[in-house]
């Protein structure tokens, strides 16, 4: 009765590409549910701090900086380092800057 | 579990904080910790990718971090909040240029490509590209480095399609010519023309838009930059980048859709229109009936009996940096007894949010803060309306002169309170070219001079008492 | 592109489907648009899967589809809208078997498996079976065919403690002894021993809670499907299985904590309390003092006098199938020119939105019904509130006995309105098995009867006019 | 300059596990989102349609119960079949009568 077979099950395949694409669709829906959600007082925040994670492009770029894969590569990389992490910390930092001047009726006067 | 594991959970880690921070900017209560949980992930996901084995030398690593680190603290640092439309539209240009540069580098080493990678790189490339060189031009409008009217020329339709016709081919050329095999000179050559033909792309873009829709483009262009980061995610086949470059698109998107909402007009008109060129611009001063200017002394006499006194700043109080000027006119107000309330249009300055954040800036707190659904139904009520330096985003054309360009555009009804006084230097239009009635209007009263300087002898006239 | 490509990219479109259609679900004018899309996503799934090349035999696939399909369509087409409870809790039992026995013949084929398979293997039989067992039982209470009182017995605790012990050291001998690389007997018994435990957990989870608190044993329920359905996904490797488990997991515990806290409870008071249990319960009718009952004739002067009269619908109307008639009496009324909405509290009734439903099929407009919160602050200029069949939900003690367990509960402060009209048929409690003083208050009139009988005898007064 | 490497980039063997993992984690915030939004007015029908939707189970019944691995791989899984196509046709159709039912102001009287 117990057969020994391997059945190739398809999903056992599910090719990488198609994983990312799943991620990508699932990504766009829970960002256009998030996002709607935003007050308009935090327009502005929500754009600086969206400038910033925008900067996540820094771990590919860190990836060629460090790949030691001959100049060109590493001065490519080196720069998306370096425009990235302006992003990353220009942005974070003006965010906060800006979130931390809100205040609510009762904190002030 | 092997190392490999334990990076990519990381990643998710990573994604689900992006995720949560963004949640917490739902409310102005727990808008700084969400931005900190974000910034969080983003170490978590820089941290992790350092102990990639792929990863041989980490000299120039430093370097790069270094000096986009200083360059970065400094500017955020040093901005003014009044310049931070400026600010967005350049980080969003790094965004896009450094994309650009990870999918180049990642074309570089000279290994073959599947088509698939190929057409990844080619997208990284392309957005972001269009995003770096879009963005500096929309940064020099704003920044009026740049001539802020829409740049227009014979044949602009034909060169443009010529460009993206250009591009597609080379695209095609690049991707699927000998299945991507071998790099060779030749395809190195195409490489570098999409990348150029990128950037004359993102200026062409951009040139023909005037400057009072700069902060549509910069949102378009904040969402680009999700997009080109999206496509870097696939050319390194990375889950965090995909994740998080599509949670910026999304937002650049929704932000794009309400302000042209807001100003009723439809994307492809923002985009292609020209609107705001010489051809549709008005300018100059009072063919439609008498202003009525009046004094501060008088003004404040109007203010000081008043009940209920709403703001209602625009890009004037930005210019005249007069935000705390008028925080402080309106404490006068409250201390007089007076109901004050701060009525703030969706596109009031020159990005979304703009007014929010400087009276945020001036203290005011932003539950005094109030949108024009809110305001409009009981304008009747409200003695007198304190508009300080808006234009656009008050004129009444936009109800009544159904020729007007901006007929349609939701507006704060200022018009149908019992007193408005306008306070801005004349009587010349705003970024909209376009001639505004209520300035004419029997219950108007115009404060003439700049904002902060107008506003601060009102407050002096309530002190003086 | 090779099939299996193809297939997963189809997978990707019907997760979009069912995502899309659960959006739609968040209005009533687009509700039902988005169940028919959600439906087209199962469709595309189960098509796209029939084409697996791992499928060679379509014998039983037929065989098991057209008697499920069948039985499906019978029990839609034929049950009652007051059935629907118990409808929904026996489809969270078949959801919960049917990932229990994908895990079963994925273990079975006798081929080895990796630990994080076992795993998962084992999680889809644990939470499946427990599903299965404790929606039975929850149908079972629901239905009467057992007792709805809580059931319990000396050390009740400590069997379930070695119950969930037991099926601990199962799950870990099952999953991680020898590799799991050969299936063999003894596996095969542990692993059928999980499977039994899971059933009696099942049951031991559901026996000692309460009647009145089985819609929140059936939305957790669900919960647990949804998640049954996950662990099958990570069984078979399956993207669509672990979407579509997590939306529903995620709406089970959405409705949980919404009716937990509408009832002022932690989830761990309801699930280990055993809240109305004989020892809580009170019964019986009028300690408090005298109720005035009235008859029809009566409460018709009262109503066709009234301005605006709200009704508050609870399980009673479902269990006289009164809401044909309180529409027509609301129709009546409305003619009158009388103002009439109806409060529904989120709690009413034996399952989250029972009472909208009912309304629903009796044609009420959907935009007729209010919630407690809108109601509340104006509940002093309601002229009448006639209760139809609800009693917990308008419990002033929830308010004024701080003794009472339900004080903190939300309700429908009724006893508020000018006049209160409550019609049940006697002065017995509701399910929760507590005292309920609105009967006894000076503005509150009992019309005793069956509430369709009662309701079709004011319509009846109001016709013979 | 130019270095033929095949430098391993980890990304290129994401493991299957953990992408669904990332899968999971994305549905769920996704599904609170969506879900919190559901009026209460529709939550009978929002069970019932869940009802249906984790009737998407029978997608693994249907390989088990097709896939030739011998009678008692092929019972479970038939049964798999028939519980599931219970839950997705009784779920959606139940559902969709409900739907129907609910009308505005001006649709009736
Ligand atoms: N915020 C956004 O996101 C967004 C997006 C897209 C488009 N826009 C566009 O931007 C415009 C925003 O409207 P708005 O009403 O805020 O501004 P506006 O229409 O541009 O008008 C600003 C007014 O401020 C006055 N002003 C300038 N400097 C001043 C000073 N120092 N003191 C006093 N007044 C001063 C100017 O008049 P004087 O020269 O006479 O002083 C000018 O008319 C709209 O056209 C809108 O469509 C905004
Ligand atoms: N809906 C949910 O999702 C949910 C979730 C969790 C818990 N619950 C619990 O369920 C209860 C719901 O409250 P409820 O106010 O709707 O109902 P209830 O408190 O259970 O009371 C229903 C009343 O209807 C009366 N009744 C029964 N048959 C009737 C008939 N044919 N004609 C007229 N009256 C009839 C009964 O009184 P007589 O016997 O005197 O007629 C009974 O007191 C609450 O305790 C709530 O906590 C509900």
């Amino acid at each position: 009765m117990i057969v020994l077979s391997l059945t190739p099950l398809p999903a056992d395949t599910v090719p990488l590409p198609v994983m990312l694409l799943f991620v990508l669709v699932l990504s766009i829906f829970l960002g256009f549910e998030l996002i709607a959600k935003v007050p308009s007082t935090l327009h502005t925040p929500l754009m600086s701090g969206s400038n910033a994670i925008s900067g996540i492009t820094i771990v590919g770029a860190l990836l060629s900086s460090g790949s030691g894969n001959g100049p060109a590569t590493t001065i490519l990389g080196t720069l998306a380092v370096a425009f990235a992490a302006i992003n990353v910390f220009g942005g974070y930092l003006v965010t906060d800057r800006m979130l931390a001047m809100f205040r609510k009726k009762d904190d002030n006067s | 579990m092997n190392g490999v594991v334990v990076i990519n959970i990381c990643y998710v880690a990573a994604a689900i904080l992006f995720i949560y921070g963004l949640k917490l900017l739902g409310s102005p209560a727990t808008a700084r910790r969400g931005n900190q949980i974000s910034s969080i992930g983003m170490l978590l996901a820089v941290v992790v990718t350092l102990f990639n084995r792929g990863i041989v030398d980490y000299t120039w690593i430093v370097v790069g971090i270094a000096v986009g680190g200083v360059i970065g603290v400094i500017v955020a640092r040093t901005v003014a909040m009044t310049g931070m439309p400026e600010m967005v539209a350049i980080f969003n240009g790094f965004g896009g240029i450094a994309s650009l540069l990870v999918g180049w580098a990642e074309f570089h080493p000279g290994r073959g490509h599947s088509p698939a990678t190929l057409v990844a790189i080619a997208l990284a490339v392309l957005i972001g590209g269009i995003t770096f060189t879009g963005s500096l031009v929309a940064y020099g409008k704003l920044a009026e480095r740049i001539t802020s009217k829409p740049i227009l020329f014979g044949g602009q339709q034909i060169v443009n399609a010529a460009l993206v016709l250009a591009v597609l081919v080379l695209g095609a050329i690049c991707c699927f010519a000998d299945g991507g095999s071998s790099p060779g000179n030749a395809r190195y050559g195409i490489f570098i023309a999409i990348v150029v033909v990128s950037f004359i792309l993102g200026v062409m873009a951009v040139i023909p838009i005037g400057g009072a829709d700069m902060p549509v483009v910069i949102a378009l262009l904040n969402s680009y930059s999700g997009l080109a980061a999206c496509a870097a995610g696939f050319v390194i086949l990375n889950n965090v980048l995909i994740v998080s470059g599509a949670l910026v698109g999304a937002s650049g998107l929704i932000l794009t859709n309400i302000m042209c909402k807001a100003m009723n007009r439809s994307l492809a008109n923002v985009l292609f229109s020209g609107f705001g060129s010489a051809s549709t611009s008005g300018g100059g001063s009072g063919v439609q009936g008498e202003a009525k200017p009046i004094v501060p002394a008088d003004a404040y006499y109007i203010i000081e009996a008043a009940q209920s006194v709403i703001f209602v700043p625009g890009y004037g109080m930005a210019v005249a940096q007069a935000q705390h000027a008028v925080h402080e006119l309106a404490q006068q107000l409250e201390q007089n007894g007076c109901e004050v309330k701060f009525a703030i249009h969706p596109v009031a300055g020159r990005m979304p949010g703009h007014m929010n954040v400087l009276l945020a800036e001036a203290n005011v707190p932003y539950d005094q803060l109030v949108e024009p659904d809110d305001i409009n139904p009981i304008m009747e009520t409200v003695d007198v309306a304190l508009v300080i330096g808006a234009n656009d985003v008050v004129n009444p054309a936009a109800r009544e002169d159904e020729t007007s360009p901006i007929y349609g555009m939701p507006t704060i009804d200022v018009d149908r309170a019992r007193t408005c006084i306008v306070l801005k230097r004349s009587l010349n239009a705003g970024f909209a070219q376009i001639e505004n009635s209520l300035f004419f209007k029997d219950n108007t009263r115009m404060l003439f001079g700049d904002a902060k300087q107008s506003v601060t002898s009102l407050v002096a006239e309530f002190k003086g008492e």
